[in-house]
């Protein structure tokens, strides 16, 4: 019995959590500090994850396997992929940022009893949203996964619900009353979906009588378990209906704007940047590795939906007024091209999705945080009442250009490469989808440069004229994501190493073949 | 040697870095760091030309591979450099000018308080630019491609508290998109045609002919999308006018001598696709034709100086895509134009911008005249600019414009007579409409207005003393000006005759091949043509406003004038069908998302609990009613389980 | 007690008549198999008695200590019970064929005792509302007999009366509930089950505050339990004159085909499918209405409304469980020849009273009528897991029973502490903020909140994960579907509550929320730590569920 | 003659007890209707016993009886004791709770 890293890794951030949420009232910074490190002690550990993970080596490393659940036929199993390396060193890169951005998001105001703790709350929930999403990253055992799909709902709903962003237009109570109903409608949305994928799980649990992704993988190879074609159908959409809402997939996304618009900026990071990768990821993992068959007959309507969400929620980002909001549906947007890369069933196709998912987040991150600052110095999310900021505040404005430029996925920036892998894989298989796509290149920079333009420049307004730059802690939370992106945009190849061979896996699961080109010109 | 490559583009970047992120201790000697590091890669450059001088005309490309960019199952993209002759003219092209325009802009924005950030986005331009020209595959060609754009947006909107320049900005990076989702989509039909995007690969295979034709016809024709994206080419030729709004130093070298000229680099270095593709070279040539009247007509409108050397522009790059579009008898003629324009036009921007500089920033024509007493340098800079670029024989532009010309007429058949008299007429407008900027700025009397008052100040160059209120006092300007005007002017005079007897073409040929086009003129008739169009064009601009004295508010002018005024109403029609077009898809888009997609969702929540709100009804809190539920429930039970027997 | 332990008796009396009465052989019971139920029926016997002699000043102490002590031994001889092997291979029927000492029994036994503690230490809670003339109060009126408001109230109030009769009522509740899933003839199941049902009648009726609610709620819950035992009843007969006997492997014999011979003139009852058909409908509607399924629940909200919340917290974990294990022994053991024919019949109700409960539960206002709702939507669960029709249903049953029940009394109990000047606040506009004000409790509630809604992690979500395996397992797949999508709703008025505990600004008006004595902190904490348990580790408890699942024949 | 009869009529008593639960208002006729039912059943067990030639159902009704008895007890106790309250016997004004 080795040592059981991953299990480690994912329980750091939860006993953190506990203790954070243990400190006292009064030592509030404490519990700042507290999540700070646990967040830092889990980075570490995904980087010696990341380390001990061999890419040439197994598919799944660093394995756990213990029993359970029998009567369910559930087992505690866990292991990673270079898919899950990737995704776990994505999260536990950005939580210390959160921590950090959202240093003062849930300070206690006046008002509020002694006994109320948001803080401590706050910090604890964040951590245990960390925990939950990397167990899931791990998790090898599709009921363990559903399990942590599900139940990391509970302490999002609370940041979303409990924490709202204090830069509303209106009063604080009509602002309660819409956060209370994002919060509502993200979990009620999320709920829904994982409920059908509970049916698909005790339906595939009929058919192949246990959970082990390795296990029914196996048998399906090897012809031990055949589930009728119609069978396999349901329990895909069970499964995918699930995911697509967490992704989100158009028309399944409206929660995402809500969610976002009303959570404080780190929390909104923690979603889309964080939580919402694990929809993708288990479409990668789950979808095509426990449904090929299934997966190859809904692609055409999965490329279809992903394009509409690409071209549809860059249209709606255009159209948006508050700048949260326009974030989200960019992110809709770009997860139509994460989506659209996996069923792509080309390598470069899924190597660009799982890339893109870690570059989506890193560039979000970037973006919302930097957004968050500004919204919090002029305490307004409409994109009208800013103008002329970057006058006042260079290196805000800077950071955000650059935030931006990431996300109209400028080369040299990390997003380049992933997007423009998935349009190629895209492009290889389905030639119109890859086309109607690159539209989005098009709208991504309409959207970004049209909000830079309005908040960043043109003649200061009254508001922004005196607009303090960045501090400290703020360039603490920005520069580093900025290195990344730089970093990752020029030289991917620590994490392409790792991903490659998973993507291998996971088109042998479907048995597909990249198309071979028209000439063979490698001369 | 090779590994000198890196370093032309390390040198610049490095550079951009610093300054970007150094903060403020720089702004003392920023401004020196940059053009330094702009010059050292010029070094680095003539060093390359030196050894490669050197070398047989067939070896002389060298490559050098830094390290794989993205890896990925059957995609390799590398980060690899390739310098054969055509890149090396680029090189030399980019880092020279550039560096000279460095020197000019350390005069030019020397009050501006922004000038390190300044400096910083021209090394990063340089630097991309490089990149471009260097790559040695189309993906990290469109990597310095984006890259160029970006530092065309940030230098355009480099004022970005002018709501103008910011638009401006935005503007050329959106058109320059669309443009690149052609290049973009061009890589990826290389990808699936020859499984690698790298030029060597892609080229041989292209032309031994493997990849069916209407697969290079389509690549072809993605690739000159790019190409009138970035080269200003009808019909995604809007954004060079408002791009003006930029410093004119940035004019002078992005819009004027490089960047806008990467299309042509991008069709001449893809030789072997467009050759293999004769339907889209002729569409290469037809949009070359096109622009370069429409930049002409264009140009003969604006009043704003600055605007009118874009149309030039516009029309010079014309010529340029229709030489590269008339195949191996084009492209060294191509590239042969491009770097003289890049010689006059640079120096012609450079000289506008002096007159500028000392006309409080006046850029409208009809109020400067008679300046050639006050700034006699760029008088004679600029003056032998103009003969440059009107073909006045012996200078440069008639080597160059006369060697398009004929290969145009070359081209044979009626395309080619058709061609030949667009370019022909192109020229005649070019010396009308250039002559005509030379009159209405340096001839006449003084049509000069007071400053522009504090309130338009937001407006005003901050290179600029001006003192509200009062007339100018047009002063020459300072050495770090005058300077890069003289060698640019030099230039001018002296490239075309250089290349001419220097055997450019020859140069050229290992890299574009090369062959004689049979022109149904002789060459001598074409060149008395091209001699006598100029001279006509210069006569009827002469008698039009030599003569006359030039109105200090533009007449209402004719149909054509107008609309001529407004880019040809191009800006009218993107308005109306993009921008006006759009914003009401994403209205209607925003009720749909929120009535409809979100409504759907609303409304099952809705509906189920009216459906609760009914169905509690029947709690009505009588228990006799509680019991007829459960005595019918149990006679439908009964009921239930005998019919189960029955059936 | 038993019908067919009597009849031989009789029968001998009947022919000769002349002989001595000594030949009466002694019908043989197994004292020792039966003790939990003695225990509890004694310790009911004793409380009486208590009431009878032990001075007021002393009684309620008493009647607490014996309670509880009478129900924990009881547990410890069902333990004891297990442990011997009666659950599993030593089971058989004890008390010449009227009880069964079985798994399910056993099982069923154990967690009727153990929520019955649990709802007796709620019981006996006296530290919720301030003393009243210097004499602490609990949830029970001072004297159920006087008139609301009149002056012999008062007196009662002043005297500091308490209504202690309530502990030997649940005892003799809880007796009736042991036996109830154990009977294995009908008679004892209808005895059984007017033995609960009339003490729970009473208990209801004796609230201290909101007196004619609670009345009202008494006259309904009877009136409805009358009615419905009278059909009850009525199905007995008819399936005593099917089979000529009322134990059930008589009548699983006579369904299953090998009847007996008897003279032809029987012929047109015995084994006549009508009589038996519609007495099995009939006996079935008695038992719905015990578990308060569609369309059978009406009393349901109304009733635990009224009822004072600790009773509520009994009835509706403790009735359950006993109602459903009842259920299933007669479906499974006397019915399993007739498998196809009521399948059918219970998808219909399960459905319904899934989705019914969930859906009018959305617009409810009262947190009791919430929680009535949503056991009427667990109990249309738990049918799903009935109806799998195979050992793995019955296990899977059984732990969603065990999970319920702790749920449901710890929710109740902590519907206690919420109060205001009129007692128990339980309009939900008064759990505004309520996060905000006590953040511990709020916690608690929501996790009992979070289990009902069936979220990962607590008992809740393995006991619906449990019967959702069983029914799809059993070819119930449109069934899962259907309690998937009435999840989805239910979810969403838990989490009304929750985010107006959290999310929304308290109210300068609104309640308190008392700090209990040790007594319901036990009962709350339990809730908790069980529903935690089952959560995260259910699978000790997957194990007793699976091996108590075989029942005896 | 044929004990079947017997049975209709059980039957029929048990019907016109439903009907009569279903119908009248006050609380103690009611209750009697419930008893009514109970008895039908007693005639149903006695007739049954006769066929069956055993005598479980006679004693069956012997326990019923004991059942209804016990029922009289409480149902009268709270019976009265809303009557006491409320002044009314009918189960039509106790419905303070609803919906």
């Amino acid at each position: 019995m080795s040592f059981p890293l991953l299990t480690v890794t994912a329980a750091v951030p939860a006993v953190g959590a506990v203790l954070t949420a243990a400190v006292p009232a009064a030592r509030r910074t404490a519990a700042k500090w507290l999540a700070l490190l646990v967040s830092l002690a889990t980075l570490v550990l995904a980087a010696v994850v990341f380390a001990r993970f061999e890419p040439g080596g197994d598919r799944y490393q660093l394995t756990e396997s213990h029993a359970w659940i029998k009567d369910f036929g559930v087992r505690y199993e866990l292991g990673v992929d270079g898919i899950g390396v990737a995704l776990i060193g994505l999260t536990a890169l950005l939580i210390p940022f959160i921590v950090l951005a959202g240093w003062h998001d849930a300070d206690p105001l006046e008002t509020q009893s002694k006994r109320w703790r948001p803080t401590q709350g706050f910090f604890a929930l964040i951590l245990m949203v960390e925990a939950m999403v990397i167990l899931s990253f791990e998790a090898t055992d599709v009921f363990l996964f559903y399990i942590l799909f599900e139940a990391m709902l509970i302490p999002m709903y609370f940041l979303i619900g409990g924490f709202g962003d204090r830069a509303h237009s209106g009063t604080d109570e009509n602002a309660a009353a819409q956060r209370s109903y994002a919060a509502v409608k993200f979990l009620l949305y999320n709920l829904a979906g994982g409920l059908i994928m509970l049916a698909a799980v005790i339906g595939l649990y009929v058919v192949a009588g246990n959970f082990s992704l390795t296990e029914i993988a196996e048998a399906r190879a090897n012809g031990q378990l055949d589930m009728a074609t119609s069978t396999e159908r349901w329990l895909f959409l069970g499964f995918f209906f699930a995911f697509a809402v967490k992704a989100p997939l158009w028309p399944l996304h409206t929660w995402l704007p809500n969610a976002m618009g009303e959570a404080t900026a780190p929390v909104a990071v923690l979603i889309t940047a964080v939580v919402d990768k694990v929809g993708t990821f288990a479409m990668l993992r789950f979808c095509l590795g426990l449904f090929p068959e299934a997966s190859k007959w809904a692609t055409p309507a999965i490329i279809v939906l992903a394009l509409i969400s690409i071209v549809y929620g860059a249209l709606l980002a255009v159209g948006q007024r508050d700048i949260k909001r326009l974030v989200a549906y960019a992110s809709i947007s770009h997860f139509g091209f994460i989506i659209m890369g996996i069923f792509a069933m080309t390598s470069q196709g899924q190597s660009g999705a799982t890339l893109y998912m870690v570059n989506h987040g890193i560039s979000t991150a970037a973006l919302m945080l930097v957004a968050g600052f500004l919204i919090s110095r002029r305490g307004s999310r409409l994109i009208a009442d800013y103008g002329g900021v970057q006058k006042a505040a260079p290196v805000l404005a800077g950071t955000f250009l650059i935030g931006g430029l990431a996300t109209l996925s400028l080369p040299g920036l990390a997003p380049f490469v992933s997007e423009f892998l998935v349009l190629v894989g895209t492009f290889a298989r389905y030639p119109v989808a890859g086309i109607v796509a690159t539209t989005g290149i098009v709208l991504a920079a309409l959207y970004v440069l049209v909000l830079y333009q309005r908040t960043m420049t043109g003649p200061a307004k009254e508001e922004t004229r005196n607009m303090p730059d960045l501090r400290a802690r703020e360039l603490v939370v920005v520069a580093p994501l900025i290195a990344v992106l730089i970093l990752l945009g020029v030289y991917p190849q620590p994490l392409t190493d790792v991903v490659n061979p998973a993507v291998r896996h996971t088109m042998s699961d479907v048995q597909q073949k990249d198309p071979s080109p028209e000439v063979e010109a490698a001369k | 040697m090779d590994n000198l490559i890196a370093l032309l583009v390390a040198a610049p970047l490095l550079g951009a870095a610093v300054l970007l992120t150094g903060g403020r201790r720089l702004d003392k000697a920023g401004h020196w760091l940059g053009t330094l590091l702009a010059a050292v890669s010029f070094v680095i450059g003539l060093v390359l030309f030196a050894d490669m001088l050197g070398k047989s005309a067939d070896d002389r490309t060298l490559h050098q591979t830094l390290y794989t960019w993205i890896p990925v199952e059957g995609f390799q993209a590398d980060i690899a450099f390739q310098l054969d002759q055509l890149s090396m003219t680029f090189v030399l092209l980019i880092t020279g000018v550039g560096t000279l325009i460095h020197v000019y802009s350390i005069g030019y924005m020397e009050h501006d308080e922004r000038r390190r950030r300044f400096f910083g986005y021209l090394n990063l331009f340089v630097a991309a630019m490089l990149l471009l020209v260097l790559a040695d595959n189309y993906l990290l060609l469109y990597f310095g491609w984006e890259g160029v754009g970006l530092a065309s947006y940030l230098l355009i909107g480099f004022w970005q508290h002018k709501p103008s320049a910011a638009t401006a900005a935005k503007k050329a990076f959106l058109v320059n998109r669309v443009g690149d989702m052609g290049l973009s989509i061009a890589i990826m039909l290389m990808f699936t045609t020859f499984g690698t995007f790298a030029f060597g690969p892609v080229l041989d295979a292209a032309a031994g002919g493997d990849a069916s034709e209407g697969k290079l016809t389509a690549v072809a024709l993605m690739l000159l999308l790019a190409a009138c994206g970035k080269s200003a080419q009808v019909p995604l030729q809007s954004w060079l006018g408002d791009a003006m709004e930029g410093p004119t130093p940035v004019s002078a070298l992005i819009h004027a001598a490089t960047m806008v000229t990467a299309g042509v680099y991008l069709i001449v270095r893809s030789a072997d696709i467009f050759n293999a593709a004769p339907d889209a070279q002729l569409v290469v040539t037809v949009v070359g034709a096109v622009t370069l009247l429409f930049g002409a007509i264009v140009g003969c409108a604006k009043d704003d100086i600055k605007k009118a050397l874009a149309g030039s522009t516009m029309s010079q790059i014309g010529y340029m895509v229709l030489a590269a579009g008339l195949g191996p008898i084009g492209y060294a003629f191509a590239i042969m134009h491009l770097v003289t324009h890049g010689f006059f036009k640079a120096g012609l921007f450079l000289g506008a911008g002096s007159v500028m500089h000392g006309m409080n920033d006046e850029v409208d024509m009809r109020k400067y005249g008679g300046l050639r007493k006050y700034m006699p340098v760029t008088f004679v800079t600029f003056g032998l600019g103009y003969l440059a670029i009107i073909g006045f024989p012996g200078l440069s532009g008639f080597f160059s414009k006369d060697k398009i010309i004929e290969a145009a007429f070359a081209k044979g058949g009626t395309e080619g007579w058709i061609l030949g008299a667009c370019a022909l007429l192109g020229a005649a407008i070019t010396a009308y409409y250039m002559t005509r900027v030379m009159i209405m700025t340096f001839f006449g009397e003084k049509r000069w207005q007071p400053a522009p008052d504090p309130d338009k100040a937001a407006s005003v160059e901050p290179g600029a003393d001006a003192h509200p209120g009062e007339l100018p006092h047009p002063h020459e300007s300072p050495k770090s000006m005058t300077l890069p005007m003289i060698l640019l002017a030099v230039g001018s005079v002296g490239a075309g005759a250089f290349f001419e007897y220097a055997g450019f073409v020859e140069w050229l040929e290992p890299v574009t091949g090369f062959e004689h086009g049979h022109s149904p003129l002789s060459a001598a008739a074409v060149t008395t043509a091209t001699v006598v169009v100029m001279l006509l064009g210069v006569g009827v601009a002469y008698l039009q406003y030599g003569r006359r004295p030039v109105p200090a508010v533009a007449p209402r002018g004719s149909l054509l004038t107008r609309a001529a005024r407004r880019d040809l109403l191009q800006d009218d029609f993107n308005h109306v069908v993009f921008v006006r077009g759009g914003t009401h898809l994403t209205r209607s888009l925003v009720y749909v998302d929120h009535s409809l997609v979100d409504g759907v969702v609303n409304g099952t929540a809705a509906s189920v609990g009216g459906l609760s709100g009914r169905l509690r009804k029947l709690q009505n809190g009588y228990a006799r009613s509680y019991a007829v539920s459960m005595f019918g429930g149990t006679a439908v039970l009964i009921a239930a389980t005998l019919l189960m027997r029955a059936v | 007690m038993s019908a067919t332990a009597v009849a031989p008796v009789v029968h001998t009396l009947w022919t000769t008549a002349a002989g001595p009465i000594d030949k009466i052989p002694a019908p043989h019971i197994e004292y020792t198999q039966l003790s939990p139920v003695l225990i509890v029926v004694g310790a009911a016997v004793v409380s009486v008695l208590v009431e009878a002699f032990v001075p007021r000043k002393a009684r309620h102490h008493t009647q607490v200590f014996l309670s509880v002590l009478a129900l924990v031994a009881a547990f410890a001889a069902v333990v004891g019970l297990a442990a011997g092997g009666y659950g599993s291979t030593k089971a058989h029927i004890a008390a010449m064929g009227a009880i069964a000492v079985d798994g399910p029994a056993l099982f069923l036994q154990g967690v009727i005792l153990l929520s019955a503690v649990l709802a007796v230490l709620t019981f006996a809670e006296r530290r919720l509302d301030p003393a009243d003339h210097g004499h602490r109060v609990d949830s029970f009126a001072a004297e159920a007999a006087a008139v609301p408001g009149s002056d012999q109230e008062k007196a009662a109030v002043k005297a500091g009366f308490t209504t202690t009769e309530v502990f030997p009522l649940t005892l003799f509740a809880v007796a009736g509930m042991l036996v109830f899933p154990a009977a294995n003839d009908l008679l004892t199941l209808f005895i059984a089950l007017e033995v609960f049902s009339l003490p729970l009648y009473l208990l209801c009726a004796v609230a201290r505050r909101k007196r004619l609610m609670s009345q009202e709620a008494a006259v309904k819950y009877f009136l409805l339990g009358a009615f419905s035992s009278a059909f009850l009843l009525f199905g007995i007969a008819l399936l005593y004159g099917y089979a000529g006997s009322v134990s059930y492997a008589d009548i699983a014999q006579v369904v299953s085909g090998d009847v007996p011979a008897v003279d032809p003139a029987l012929a047109q009852t015995m084994g006549n499918d009508v009589l038996l058909l519609i007495g099995f409908a009939m006996v079935l509607m008695g038992l719905l209405f015990k578990v308060g399924a569609v369309p059978f629940h009406m009393w349901t909200p109304d009733v635990y409304q009224g009822a004072p919340t600790p009773v509520t917290g009994f009835m509706a974990a403790a009735t359950k469980v006993a109602a459903f294990g009842a259920m299933l022994r007669f479906l499974y053991v006397v019915l399993p020849g007739l498998t196809w024919d009521w399948r059918p019949v219970m998808w219909g109700v399960a459905i319904v009273t899934m989705l019914g409960g969930a859906v009018v539960a959305i617009t409810q206002t009262d947190i009791k009528r919430l929680l009535a709702y949503s056991s009427i939507a667990h109990a249309g669960f738990i049918l799903a897991g009935v109806i799998a029709a195979t050992p793995t249903g019955v296990s899977s049953v059984l732990f969603y029973l065990a999970a319920y029940s702790f749920v449901t009394i710890g929710a109740f109990a902590v519907v206690t502490l919420v109060r205001d000047a009129g007692g128990e606040a339980t309009h939900l506009s008064k759990w505004a903020g309520l996060g905000r004000r006590s953040p511990l409790v709020a916690a608690v509630f929501a996790v009992f909140l979070l289990a009902f809604a069936g979220i990962p992690l607590t008992s809740g979500f393995s006991g619906k994960f449990a019967v959702f395996k069983a029914a799809a397992d059993g070819g119930a797949g449109a069934l899962v579907v259907v309690g998937v999508i009435s999840s989805a709703v239910a979810a969403f008025f838990y989490i009304r509550v929750i985010v107006l505990m959290f999310f929304s600004e308290p109210k300068a008006d609104g309640p308190t929320v008392a700090v209990p004595s040790g007594l319901t902190s036990v009962a709350i904490t339990a809730g908790v730590v069980v529903t935690l348990a089952l959560g995260f580790a259910p699978q000790y408890f997957l194990d007793l569920a699976s091996q108590a699942s075989v029942f005896v024949r | 003659m044929n004990p079947v009869n017997y049975l209709y009529l059980a039957a029929l008593l048990f019907t016109i007890g439903a009907t009569g639960v279903l119908i009248r208002r006050n609380a103690i006729v009611l209750f009697m209707c419930v008893e009514l039912m109970l008895n039908a059943c007693n005639l149903a067990f006695v007739a049954f016993s006769r066929m069956h030639g055993n005598l479980d159902g006679q004693v069956i009704a012997f326990f019923t009886m004991v059942v209804a008895a016990a029922e009289v007890v409480v149902g009268l106790a709270i019976i009265v004791s809303v009557f006491r309250a409320r002044h009314s016997a009918s189960v039509d004004d106790a419905s303070l709770m609803k919906l």
